[in-house]
């Protein structure tokens, strides 16, 4: 019985840590926030290891857990990092199990050096909002995918509208890859479009891909995690320095309880994320519903953790000066991206055959 | 009770309703327009008919009307139903326009007031500053008398306007060994001045509304001053709680609230509309409850002010209640969108122009601005309930 | 334009307050709760002529509105005093005017003078629960109503399930009236079985029967804010008094701001229930939405007041001693009778069209 | 990680659960009998086989196994999930007996654990008093020694189970002129001891378990005592912190939520079961998924002591978050019920013997009860994030 972080899983941490603590201050993300590529990070963090994480050791990898994934996810999310993280180095890795040798294996390498990054077009698994569609005949897809995370990568991983999964290679014809903007400028999220575009089929197997999702969801959930995490430390840390009427305002007891809310809040969200990460390994039967149920409940935590404590911040927290906006904004992509919480809680009533 | 405005009143609100329903083509878009040639002519006919600036006087270019509150709320009213502005609103009109007809010379009156209102007079205002936000009587920007003129040193936060405004009007520290509230003094001065730098203070919403200002050695007429030296704080104080009720409106509410009906009719999930989605409307409906109650709320007070009665609570809670209200009713409608709520700026799926999530993120800014919850509760407490006020504690060393 | 009270309705509400404030002290809550009978504190009320109050003049009355009655409901919330107001002097004599005169006329006179009261049996209207349904087949009636209201007064009026009201006498044939215990004793609720019970007919227009739903769901409204507003004001003067590490209680932020809370939420509750109250005589079209909405957000707000207010009293609250769990109880009865929040608001939706 | 316990803890819990499936039957019904032929028998079967105060030595009457969390865990969990009684708690054996066996003299150890273990002596606790609820160190019940024997004076309140207990221990001072926490002791005493009135005190679910208690010169033996003089604080809280953890148990929970579940597809309006009712639904789930938080929270705590690792944040918020869930569990199945959840007492159309209102009131004595929210948020913030202390304020006159 252990259900802690290992010394490893610390370390692996700390590592991801270290490198985003010297290499992604607020200056990267507002020049990433205007536009600029995230090559350089990403490189860093492939040197780091974090694409081959997941891969088993026969592939190069380094064989780990799902959970050691959303450790790394959790501390993207602490420096509201810019990366193709999810797509490039959780969900492409499992998917391409699926596909013959061949092909997968030249995709797997060059993922694992960073030559290449993945992008994840689910809009078809988790509450299709507007006119999106995927049709799939003969493996050419038409139709479009919205809401898509990384649509420049050079691989996608595409939902068709009947369930099923593929891959399509950027550049494929057909193809358009179109960025939108949203709130969130530290992440790059848009749109594919197809037109008798040839793909790949990965998996036509319904709990493999309501395991890719589950996964993807489970990597938000620890992004979400540590964005208020760090929402909360700073408020903390601001609110022992911040003086008004003669004293610190986290000498002020209301300003004490907002904090103390915030933790009591998203403490256990810590256990339910390692718990929601494991059971993607090692609880088949839970899966589903623990992730599904930690997203709802984490990104609820989270709304409520990003509003306290740019409150607790007062007039600072609402300008663009301590940069606290990007972690909001993350946190508000997040609880949207992939399955919002109301879809989230009736699916998990419906898993428990409610 | 009788909620009617009677005969006479609604004989008015049908002419400003024909009015509109004629001429609301010649509104200008944007609210902050002060500079067209079609807003400028928009301010001018308003003027003219008193549906703007109503009861200023006609000799500063006014209308000339008593006040009347029933009056003001129709034209409110009709003007957000036509959604055409009310003609130009800003810091000049709403607060510095009130306060020299009550307090300013009559020389500051003719000379200011007529370029005000026509928009050839753009105003900001400099209260607030980085170390003087919630407790705004420590303010340390400070003036002092050199021959004929003020030289003011110091700077402002959270200054709306500073970088397109002609002139400020600015509480200064005049009286350095007064007691904190009685040692300022609240003076008026051109934004060309020498010696003000103006620096843009970006938000989360992306935009640039509020600035930061500084000033070295910025020297003004002695004359610029309202009211006498040290009387600042008062001269303020005469129309800031006018603010903190705008911060409420339920009638803005009430129109958002609607905007998020037509969303839930529009936006699908799998197909289906989300305003047939029960977990929704229940949510949809929670709003609407809080939106009722603050809006029967806001006609409490319209009538107790027609009346002269009393319901200091009823007023006290508006700016923290109505605040709250709409930063949920706002992010009630980005979970109606889910990701096409994520949408900001130019994304082709906007919806609404983009109004929901900045308006989430603003109200967020109105729930710490303009005093924040925290310090509303304060109030509430204090002065509403009688309970005891904070403790004072020893000030630190150090403390700013 | 009026939307505040008239000095007369001040007056109104004082006279019942100063009554109450000398007869239905904690101790007498204490005996009724213990199974003392009302009868004397309802002839006091029924002499300051809360009977009369919305019967026409020419019948005898005062001929004031329903936002007249919902003021003496506030108060009578605010005593938490026991009395059959809503059915006897509300629902009664408005239903009455649809009946017979050489019916009607006796009853009336007896409801004024106080020597009978009404209860009113209304579980066909609002979310039947479990196996209420009551059958009326040539003016006989047979089944259950649930959840009545004074299931022992001499006069009842009860909905059938096709939505009919009619009238029963206690004591006809085949009636029994039994009370149930619930959490809040200062009310007698019951149940009521026919079995070929005898009932006149009182009307079957829907609109009649909906507004008079409406005016007993405004009254337990008026009750909650009463009985709220009194649970805050004792919050507040408790906490000015009583001491914990050397200074009163309400000098603590946390305290003060519990107050504020409660306040910013109850105050514009004053103001919906004045309109949901006017609109029921005024604004036909809006008088079932605002009555429903005012009914749901109003106990929402009750519920939250009832919770802090015992909160801010600490350990005194939770204990019988200063009796402020009989406002708790009844603003918990006043939440669940006659349609809890989530059904009214989705009747409020629908009202709507939406 | 790794949340199985392995095969030798599976084996204990394989005959536990044989055990339970067997004889649950012999358990009383009523968790706080104590006095039946059938309470005591099964209370003797299970120190027997070590089902309950396992780690109590053996010749205290327990079983002598060495502290093992996992197995008081399996314990729990099984006796939780087939409904049966895990012996006699109250705060004799869950409080006192630890004490005694850390800090008690071998007299008292063997006088006293037998009897108390066996639903002999039934103990209450003397903490609270009046004027010293969340400042319980400012407790004033006084002892002096008077020859070889302490004279008590002075009220306690809180006192659960003291109008049947048989004993009491109790916090009293005696170094009047110490430092408040220097000048307690922990006292021992029959309630039979002239002097000791009990009032019983009604609590709004309108049981009586808790009382006050009254001392007027009650006298003790001198060797009476746990500990030495004036450490009776230290005493105290050798084992404070388990009760609070007690008070948030999330197994506890997750039991009341599969009830809310099994009422929802129960309960009906209009027919139509509650469970498929999309908003009820959408309110359950989000119960359960703070129930699941507190669950997997408390399996990282468990995990943490079993490691020794620590967790400060995740265990001070346990009491906070636990109590207000369970209020929040209770109220949700008071909703589903509608009018039916307002049944109490005697009502015939009860659902689960009324105790979800019980349970909804208790809670809320429970969010106030062994340190109030607004207390535990205090700890949170000045011991666990590091905050200022809330300031002293200088003491006003006639402070009670």
């Amino acid at each position: 019985m252990d259900f802690g972080l290992s010394s490893d899983q610390v370390a692996l941490q700390d590592s991801v840590d270290r490198y985003l603590n010297e290499r992604v201050g607020l200056d990267q993300i507002r020049l990433f926030a205007d536009g600029s590529d995230y090559r350089e990070i990403w490189q860093g963090l492939t040197d780091l290891g974090v694409t081959s994480l997941l891969l088993p050791e026969d592939q190069g990898g380094i064989g780990l857990t799902l959970l050691d994934a959303a450790l790394v996810a959790e501390i993207l999310g602490r420096y509201v990092a810019p990366s193709p993280f999810i797509g490039s180095a959780v969900i492409a890795p499992q998917a391409l199990q699926h596909v013959d040798d061949t092909i997968a294996a030249p995709y797997l390498s060059r993922l694992v050096d960073g030559g290449i990054t993945a992008g994840i077009a689910f809009s078809e698994l988790a509450g299709r909002r507007g006119d999106a569609g995927v049709q799939a005949i003969g493996n050419k897809l038409s139709g479009k995918s919205l809401f898509v995370l990384d649509p420049l990568a050079e691989l996608q991983l595409v939902a068709a509208t009947d369930g099923a999964l593929y891959l399509v290679e950027a550049g494929a014809p057909g193809l358009q890859q179109l960025v939108h903007t949203t709130i969130d400028r530290t992440r790059i999220s848009g749109e594919l479009r197809y037109d008798n575009t040839p793909a790949t089929p990965v998996t036509d197997d319904a709990d493999t891909v309501a395991g890719l999702l589950d996964a993807a969801r489970v990597m938000l959930v620890a992004d979400t995690l540590g964005a208020a995490q760090h929402m909360l430390d700073a408020a903390v840390a601001y609110a022992k320095e911040r003086k008004q009427f003669d004293r610190v305002v986290g000498s002020f007891q209301a300003v004490k309880h907002l904090c103390a809310e915030m933790t009591a809040e998203l403490e256990p969200c810590r256990a339910m994320m390692w718990y929601a990460a494991y059971a993607l390994d090692e609880l088949p039967e839970e899966a589903s519903i623990t992730a599904s149920q930690a997203k709802a409940h984490i990104s609820e935590v989270g709304t409520f953790v990003a509003r306290t404590a740019t409150e607790v911040h007062g007039g600072i927290g609402f300008t663009d000066l301590l940069g606290l906006h990007y972690w909001f904004k993350r946190i508000g992509f997040n609880r949207q991206a992939l399955g919002a919480p109301e879809s989230l809680r009736e699916q998990a009533a419906v898993l428990q055959g409610l | 009770m009788d909620i009617s405005y009677g005969t006479d009143y609604e004989r008015f609100r049908a002419e400003v309703r024909s009015f509109l329903a004629k001429h609301a083509v010649d509104a200008p878009s944007n609210q902050r327009d002060y500079r067209s040639a079609k807003a400028v002519a928009w301010q001018r006919k308003l003027l003219e008919l008193g549906y703007t600036s109503r009861t200023v006087p006609k000799r500063y270019g006014g209308y000339g009307a008593e006040p009347d509150i029933l009056i003001s709320r129709i034209l409110a009213d009709e003007f957000a139903a036509a959604k055409a502005t009310a003609g130009f609103g800003g810091q000049g009109i709403a607060m510095l326009i009130p306060t020299l007809l009550e307090l300013g010379t009559e020389e500051q009156r003719q000379s200011i007031i007529p370029p005000t209102l026509l928009g050839e007079m753009l105003w900001c205002q400099g209260y607030s500053e980085p170390n003087a936000g919630s407790d705004l009587a420590s303010l340390k920007t400070n003036a002092y008398l050199d021959g004929d003129e003020w030289v003011i040193n110091g700077s402002k936060i959270w200054t709306s306007s500073a970088h397109i405004a002609d002139w400020m009007f600015c509480l200064v520290r005049t009286e350095p060994d007064a007691p904190k509230h009685d040692g300022i003094s609240f003076l008026l001065f051109s934004m060309d001045t020498p010696g003000i730098e103006v620096r843009p203070l970006v938000d989360m919403t992306e935009n640039k509304y509020f600035n930061e200002v500084f000033f070295t050695d910025v020297r003004v007429p002695a004359g610029q001053i309202v009211g006498k030296r040290g009387q600042g704080w008062q001269v303020a104080n005469t129309i800031l709680g006018h603010e903190r009720e705008l911060l409420g409106d339920p009638n803005a509410a009430l129109t958002r609230l609607n905007g998020v009906i037509d969303l839930m009719r529009t936006e699908t999930i799998d197909g289906r509309r989300v305003i047939d989605m029960p977990v929704f409307r229940d949510r949809l409906m929670r709003i609407q409850g809080r939106v009722m109650a603050m809006r029967f709320n806001d006609l409490r007070l319209l009538s107790a002010k027609l009346n002269q009665q009393s319901a200091p609570l009823a007023r006290m809670i508006v700016k923290l209640q109505g605040t709250e209200l709409r930063h949920e009713l706002e992010k009630l409608a980005i979970d109606v969108m889910g990701e096409f709520g994520l949408g900001y700026d130019d994304n082709e799926y906007l919806r609404g122009e983009g109004l929901w999530q900045w308006n989430y993120m603003f109200y967020l800014g109105l729930i710490i601005g303009g005093g924040t919850s925290q310090i509303q509760k304060n109030i509430i407490s204090e002065r509403g309930l009688g309970m005891p006020k904070e403790p004072k504690v020893a000030p630190t060393a150090g403390a700013m």
